[in-house]
């Protein structure tokens, strides 16, 4: 590198080191990041993560100079305002944390909106003004109603992958909606030879809770089916044994300290039913007593 | 109450509900039997279908009851 | 049933649910006794307050009766 | 409960439910045998199908109770 | 189902529900004892509340019934 | 719950639930095994069909009866 | 499902869930192992209490029984 300026050959140096130094190298675009929020990200990732950003060629030059296999992929995923990403901890954890992190933002005009953009129907804060016209325009069904602005449906306003119109926007932001999210974009992440990509570490932790109870409740079914005894199927076993028991002696007609009571009491009813019918023939059929 | 115990007891057993039999039951129970309200009773009870009648009571388990 | 008929037939009436009167009330029924089962009866039946068990027990009784 | 659970164990395991092996089985269980009662289960038992008698409810939704 | 029967039937009677116990109820109901299965079942009941779990039937069963 | 999550991890992955890998699977988890729990465990699932069992709700199970 | 049962069965024998006991026991099991998967689960897991998911689960089954 012969016409390489000295702080660019300690800077790719260093990149190196820490490239060489960490298990899991992540490749992040940090575009619309506001700078007191990019520090207080930082801030927060000290223990876990060392963000570093750098010119792309630098960083291009840093991943090519490793020896770690294949990381020189990390290079497809340079987008907006790169930076490297730093960290021993599981790329999927580094990926969930990054995207915890994440703040909403106002809309900004041709910004692709990252879901549907929604404004829901009722209230809004707007007294009866020029703004009505400018919420119709924008195709926001809205009306007065005792002096008041209110939207009359819920309308989606923005489609999921599509760019935000530069009037829907300002809308947006007099709305107090804010529909983007801005903080670090992990892009994709090295360890062990293999670049993830955003897509694969997105965890569904949703799902993963679904998935425990649904593998406990297999589990137990197959117990309770199979009649293998342990501390989960054996309290449901035992439930089965007490009620088909208890059905048993209430069905039998057999009395005893448990069955004694609902027997009594069902013999009690049905006197009553019987009594109840034979009245409404004849009141006289059924004495005082009943009849209160 | 005795005179519909009485007559459940019959239909339980199979026997009619009759006049004879309602008083012989309700003697052996030790009780005095009003004759008016015995045939009222099986007046009445002949447009009533015992059996149904009996099926429609549910009862609830103490357990149940308390929850 | 019938068992337990005649017991709640004795105590409207008021009299002891003993085996002579379990009995003598099931016969004037025409119902074959039989002797363990008025026994089994009597021996579960001797520490109840019947109407306490009816009235803590028959709470969906007017209600199921009524639906 | 025992006399029932005793039933329910020998209907589970395919015996027959009479005198001598309630009995065996409650001896077994360390139970003092009332044989009144055993007699009474029988003669309650003889009649039921058992199969169909545990499956069917026979105490009534609390539902009812709250109506 | 034996197996649970058996362990009932002990807990009822207020017998130990040890590995000779249930074999003893077991072989008395003419059942032919697996050895693992008493021991999988008696390691289960240590950490659970027999009384407990019928308990809640009382309360489960009727709810049941109302589905 | 360990040998029968072993069971459902073997079904799943298409191993055949014998002694062997079960063991072999139970170890690996760090489990001291129980040999005696593993026969029981193979032998209660040889009628078994997995695949129905784990979906057939044990809990809702009385609420299904009674349905 | 077999990621979950590996650390379902972990969790049961009280092993820690990183990705060496969840490889360990995935390749116990003769599946072959995706690293990426494993990860995800392992990632998946940290903020997710188990114990408290299962106790969910039993605490709604019944109550869905019930409804």
């Amino acid at each position: 590198m012969p016409h390489v300026a000295e702080w660019k050959k300690d800077e790719v140096a260093s990149l190196k080191k820490l490239i060489e130094s960490h298990e899991v190298v992540g490749m992040a675009n940090l575009s619309d990041i506001p700078a007191p929020q990019l520090q207080k990200m930082r801030r927060s990732l000290k223990d876990s993560a060392t963000l570093k950003m750098s010119r792309k060629t630098l960083m291009s030059l840093a991943l090519n100079s490793s020896d770690k296999e294949n990381i020189t992929a990390l290079e497809e995923h340079m987008d907006g305002q790169p930076a490297l990403i730093f960290t021993n901890m599981n790329p999927f954890k580094l990926y969930k944390i990054l995207e915890g992190s994440k703040t909403a933002a106002p809309a900004k005009a041709g910004s692709i909106a990252p879901e549907d953009i929604v404004v829901p129907k009722g209230d809004t804060a707007f007294k009866p003004g020029p703004i009505l016209g400018e919420l119709q325009k924008s195709g926001i069904p809205a009306k007065i109603e005792k002096g008041k602005i209110v939207i009359t449906n819920d309308k989606t306003i923005v489609a999921a992958g599509e760019p935000i119109p530069r009037d829907v926007a300002s809308i947006l932001t007099r709305l107090e909606i804010f529909p983007l999210e801005v903080g670090i974009d992990l892009r994709a992440a090295y360890e062990d030879q293999t670049v993830y990509t955003s897509d694969i570490l997105t965890i569904d932790e949703e799902k993963t809770l679904a998935d425990i109870q649904k593998a406990f409740t297999q589990g137990l079914n197959l117990s309770v089916e199979a009649m293998i005894f342990n501390k989960e199927s054996v309290p449901v076993l035992l439930q089965k044994a007490a009620t088909q028991s208890l059905n048993l002696a209430l069905n039998a007609e057999i009395l005893n300290s448990k069955t004694r009571d609902i027997l009594l009491a069902r013999a009690y009813a049905q006197m009553l039913s019987v009594a109840a019918e034979a009245s409404a023939k004849d009141e006289n059929a059924v004495d005082d007593e009943i009849r209160e | 109450m005795e005179y519909i115990y009485a007559a459940m007891l019959l239909h339980t057993t199979g026997q009619e509900i009759n006049e004879e039999n309602v008083k012989k039951v309700l003697e052996a129970a030790g009780s005095e039997v009003d004759e008016a309200r015995v045939k009222a009773l099986i007046a009445a009870l002949e447009d009533v279908d015992i059996e149904d009648a009996i099926q429609k009571t549910a009862v609830a388990a103490p357990a149940a009851a308390a929850a």
